[in-house]
């Protein structure tokens, strides 16, 4: 099958680029960026060097619909917006990783981001594209939007517990800490003032709660809202979300324990993490680094009847990169797991 | 056509023309299409800068 | 005035050693050691190389209190129960930078540590070393215990708010991240396995809940219950607190730069941080590594009545070292910034 | 094939699990380790987590022999000697990863390992595991002793600049920077200790000199001296070896790449890196993190008839587990790149 | 006495203005920029939030002059030429902090710089600011030229090796690390793209080399060529320079402690290291870093009659910014020390 | 009495007796009190160990 990468010249793209040269079922036809059209891909992408010797193209919708079957869009929302829908209105398949169709409602898109959106009827065209979530749709979908990763690894997290009902829904607080590689190579802190930061960037209003509210509220059937405070820190790569819960009434470990592996029991990228022995005990994005995997644990606090509920993940990965190829195997029924078959790289 | 600076086989396409740039895949230098005629291709080095660092 | 440090061969008998060669009102007379004893000072703290010539001698109880005035206590918890009594004991100051002796309450102590107090009627001879809360007391102290270093940067943040009676005290959730010197010299984990880790260590429990609930219950005059998770991240120096909390009723930012101003407009240590322009936003320890400094600000999150109350620290400063300089000049009648003058270190 | 890791619980023994649980010519039948028998592999190699439910057993020779067809010992050196030789005898073919076999020459082990070699006629059946050096060997061998990281990563750039007999061989510096996984788990420095150094660790007479003295020497047809430094860096995976040199007669450029194009224009898992734009002007491990790659890159100082070859590698890629795999491959008949298709992780 | 500093905004300057803040001799009465004029200073150098009320001024001439006793100049080298000519004019005292009067010869400025320095006859007018090798001219100066940062490390451990005649002045191999400040504020690569790099940027020609050569070849008393390559490191401050040598003759360790002894046992700013036991054996930045200090060590690897001489310092420090404040006190008469009593902050 | 290897003056105790270390404050040499004879010192060397690292 063909592919085109929209955005190639970005950490996200970039990533996209590093699974699909692997991929067994792929061939990368076509990738896209304004600054290095002409320019081979591995003076940008440095760890391409030797995989490949295409070279970057300009975004020509009519190219990429010609020489793709799918296009992947990495590029800053906003900017999607336009060139979703013109890839969509060709009828080619499409994984956007941007914001610009995560949520399916006009009204939170532009309380979050602080702009109307243009195309506003095509919010219901799109998939959000979790699949440990949604891979029904997913398999039928034209348009998967690749979800936040913030938002992807604590929902999956927070999912089980809102679906059972057993947590205060007004006081659910999410405290992540995400690696520098979240902020995309457009917008990053030089080095010397962004190593050794413990820094709260947004405390409040973080637009990835509009997609964690947006999920849970859906399998709550009811409206959640969701307390997120993001910390900057010094990794390149990771996420751990603390999801930190109060019980409606008292849970036991074991409990906890039969919910997760019912949810995610069959998941081929979620791994259970609640370990009273070795170098593993409580979810680490350290253990993960490179592979597609969102590890979830949990810890139990009685004295205030606080359930914390922990998740982690490779931010490129299944925060984005990875859920996109994931995505691409659902939509396109090739195995699951294909090009993602990574063990984490450890000590990285 | 092989690059003046590392020898690396140069990627021209047919449809380029003079006053194009091409660049080397292996050792990254610019050239610049300074004569064109037919499948006979002269280049001419352009310039490219480096990180200062440390002063 | 002579010093004497006991436990001078850890991270924070060094830290205090560092501030001590350079203080104007004392003299080091006595360090001690159990593992190198007759080994120079600079084998063991690096840093010190060439400011003291000073070697390790044995912890002699009647040595100490010869030659020091004052003698800091720099020993893991539960082994600072017998120096600390037996050096009280002949009357000499002492500050103690265990937790041994924070705790008013016996059951507390025993609660959070985990076994019997076996000096429980010398608790209340201590007094709680945080001068921006007990200055009046600390004047007058003969034992002083110096704060956790979690603790005292989460309290200095929560401390007006619970005052005015503004939040609610059933969910104060206090997110820590942490850097690798808070877990002293004789329990690091390699380098390797360390490095990149977001690793929640103790999610539920952890022992700085007792001190703080200490000192806010008795501040709100009644019980208060906290909830707190510590994470450990890839710095070496360094605390920040996310102390999210929920509003009795709305509050603007206006009112809480009021009453933060009010609170710690003398104090020589906190500085209040929330600018909407600039590097410096929030706190962040990155921006005050190697200062005394706990520097506070917040956040409102009105779509959830959350009040994000930020605080960052030095561990080893204002969270150990710093604080424990800072009590000897309160007790000692010093100017309380001597030996404390440190701009931070940016970048490092 | 069914193969065995002696010395799983360390970090070469893991990575070698790592590579070994994703090759598709191979089964792990048996995995050791002395303090964790009967422990999952998971609570010692967090990575491995959901790859295998396989068990750390005790070293039982003829077990091994028994359910493995390819034994890897990745112990530390002199611990190898009598693991190696009692393997051998049963006729198992041998990976090992120690620097007991790497040498030929009796009296070269025991100036440099500071003891005798306690079977130095078995140091002639090792060959020296470079593929890209002695491939036809290790087709044959039964057992093949893997490069120490920095020595391989040094003398892939060494070696063409030797053969063709361009540089003077009494000044070759070899200035080396390493990761703290190179310590291995049984020798690291905590991480605030470790955190943040440039150390020069041995800067005469590291063992890796040897090694990389008796390839080059034979190389050259004579002995050869090198003058070798490593340092300790603060990454956890890489090596890069600048390898000073000073030319007989003065070389440009474009010869270089001749002569690196022709030494390596076949070779997989060398590239060269030496570009005048892009983020990738010479080797840095930064770039090929991960992966089995050895990067070569060059540069000239005509002032002073320099000619520095630059060299990095992933120390337990190439530098250990990878060289380990890629050996397997060579003396099994594999493809020589099976198991081995990594991109490098970036930004990592 | 009045100073003020031109280029406040970047990390010299900022470094600059954290020493004076605490300088008992001074008082900061200007501070420029050209793109944060009128805005406080704290927002662009968090760490003095608290210490200084300055706000940016432009840069006039005049008004310098009027308000200050000593200038010190901190912007990029080029644009130095004239702001240190316009002052110099003007009859004040400059410590400019860039390259642009360091080098007395012109041919060697237009050489290093690759342009023509626009006012060559001031070169000779300049002193070059290490008291180390040029106290007696500092003192009488009214422009004193800092050195660079990777050079002036260097230099101080080659210096009494050339001055002594003890080694082979064709193969003086300079290898140096050095973190990411060391690029500046304006320049600086991004986090993710920076972290974990090994990174040789200029392996032949770097600008430093000038320097070194200008300074050795006066102690030498002929010219001397230096073979340097610079490295960049994931660390925010300090430089290890490993200055590879070949001896003339053998020489043993107890003639080394003797030499560097009789060259700096005076000197408060420069320490020997070269310890057999304890944590802190050759010179290493991690454990001077925010201090003044250049420490200095050796190793002797007689195989190959190579000396290497050893030296770290931090970059903004002794490199920079601390010079300064040296040069300063030299200048003006004041204690050496002041305003540099910095103990390392150790682990930092 | 000056340390053996790098000349540094070390700082022997009065009451030093024979059999025990002193340690050079510079190098870190360590050395054993061979004999004692009133100020008297001699010394012999005592070993110690560096890291070993990247094999
Ligand atoms: N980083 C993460 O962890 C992460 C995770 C999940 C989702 N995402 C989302 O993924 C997308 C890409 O993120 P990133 O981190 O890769 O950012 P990035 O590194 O800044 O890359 C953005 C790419 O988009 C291109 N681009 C920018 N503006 C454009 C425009 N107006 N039109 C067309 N192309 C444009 C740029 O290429 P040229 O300038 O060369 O054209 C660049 O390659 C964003 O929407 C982001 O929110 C990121
Ligand atoms: N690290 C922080 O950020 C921090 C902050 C606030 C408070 N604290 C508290 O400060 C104290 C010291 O912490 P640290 O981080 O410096 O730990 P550390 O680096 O492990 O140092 C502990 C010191 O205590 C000595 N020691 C250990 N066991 C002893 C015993 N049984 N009797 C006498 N001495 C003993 C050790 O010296 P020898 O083995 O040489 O005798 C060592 O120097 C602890 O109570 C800790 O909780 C630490
Ligand atoms: N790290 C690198 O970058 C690198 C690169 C190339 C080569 N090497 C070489 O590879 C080997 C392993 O290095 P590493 O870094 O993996 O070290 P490591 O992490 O310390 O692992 C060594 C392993 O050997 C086992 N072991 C130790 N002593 C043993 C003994 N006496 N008998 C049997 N097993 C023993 C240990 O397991 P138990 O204690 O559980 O038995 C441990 O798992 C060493 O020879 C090293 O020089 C390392
Ligand atoms: N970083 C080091 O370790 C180090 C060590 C030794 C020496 N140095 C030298 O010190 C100087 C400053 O270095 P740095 O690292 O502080 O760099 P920096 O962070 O980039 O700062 C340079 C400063 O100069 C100002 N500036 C830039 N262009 C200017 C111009 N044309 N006219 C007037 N002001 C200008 C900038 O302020 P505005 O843009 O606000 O005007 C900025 O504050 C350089 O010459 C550098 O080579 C640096
Ligand atoms: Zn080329
Ligand atoms: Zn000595």
């Amino acid at each position: 099958m063909k592919v085109g990468v929209v955005g190639a010249s970005g950490y996200v793209g970039g990533e996209t680029l590093r699974l699909l040269v692997n991929h067994p079922d792929v061939e990368i036809s076509m990738v896209t960026s304004r600054q290095h059209v002409g320019e081979y891909l591995h003076r940008v992408q440095p760890s391409l060097k030797g995989f490949t010797d295409l070279t970057f193209s300009e975004l020509d919708y009519d190219k990429l619909t010609d020489k793709c079957d799918v296009v992947f869009t990495a590029v800053p929302h906003g900017t999607a917006t336009e060139i979703v829908k013109a890839l969509y209105d060709r009828g080619i398949k499409i994984i956007d990783l941007s914001a610009d169709y995560r949520l399916h409602d006009q009204a939170a898109y532009d309380k979050w981001y602080g702009w109307e959106h243009p195309h506003p009827d095509y919010l219901s065209k799109s998939v959000f594209g979790v699949p440990e979530l949604h891979r029904e749709e997913i398999k039928k979908a034209q348009l998967v939007s690749c979800p936040g990763c913030m938002a992807v690894t604590s929902m999956l997290a927070l999912a089980p517990l809102i679906r059972n009902d057993l947590i205060d829904t007004d006081h659910i607080v999410v405290d992540s800490k995400i690696g520098s590689s979240g902020a995309g190579s457009g917008s990053g802190t030089a080095h010397a003032m962004r190593a050794g930061v413990i820094r709260p960037y947004k405390p409040a209003k973080h637009r990835h709660t509009g997609e964690i509210e947006q999920e849970l509220s859906e399998i709550a059937g009811h409206k959640i809202n969701v307390s997120m405070s993001p910390h900057a820190v010094d990794v390149v790569r990771g996420i751990l979300c603390t999801n930190h819960t109060f019980m409606k009434k008292d849970i036991e470990e074991k409990e906890l324990w039969k919910l997760y592996r019912q949810t995610y029991g069959e998941e081929k990228f979620v791994r259970l993490i609640r370990d009273k022995k070795g170098l593993y005990k409580f979810p680490d994005p350290k253990f993960l680094v490179g592979s597609n995997f969102c590890d979830i644990g949990f810890d139990l606090d009685e004295d205030n009847h606080r359930l914390i509920a922990l998740s982690a993940s490779d931010n490129l990965m299944k925060g984005a990169a990875g859920s996109a190829i994931q995505n691409m195997n659902v939509m396109c029924g090739f195995d699951e797991m294909n090009g993602l078959r990574y063990t984490p790289l450890t000590p990285v | 056509m092989n690059c003046p600076e590392c020898d690396a086989t140069l990627n021209i396409p047919d449809d380029a023309s003079v006053g194009e740039i091409v660049s080397c895949p292996d050792c990254g230098a610019d050239f610049e299409i300074a004569k064109k005629d037919g499948s006979n291709v002269e280049l001419k080095q352009a310039e490219s800068v480096g990180e200062d660092w440390g002063e």
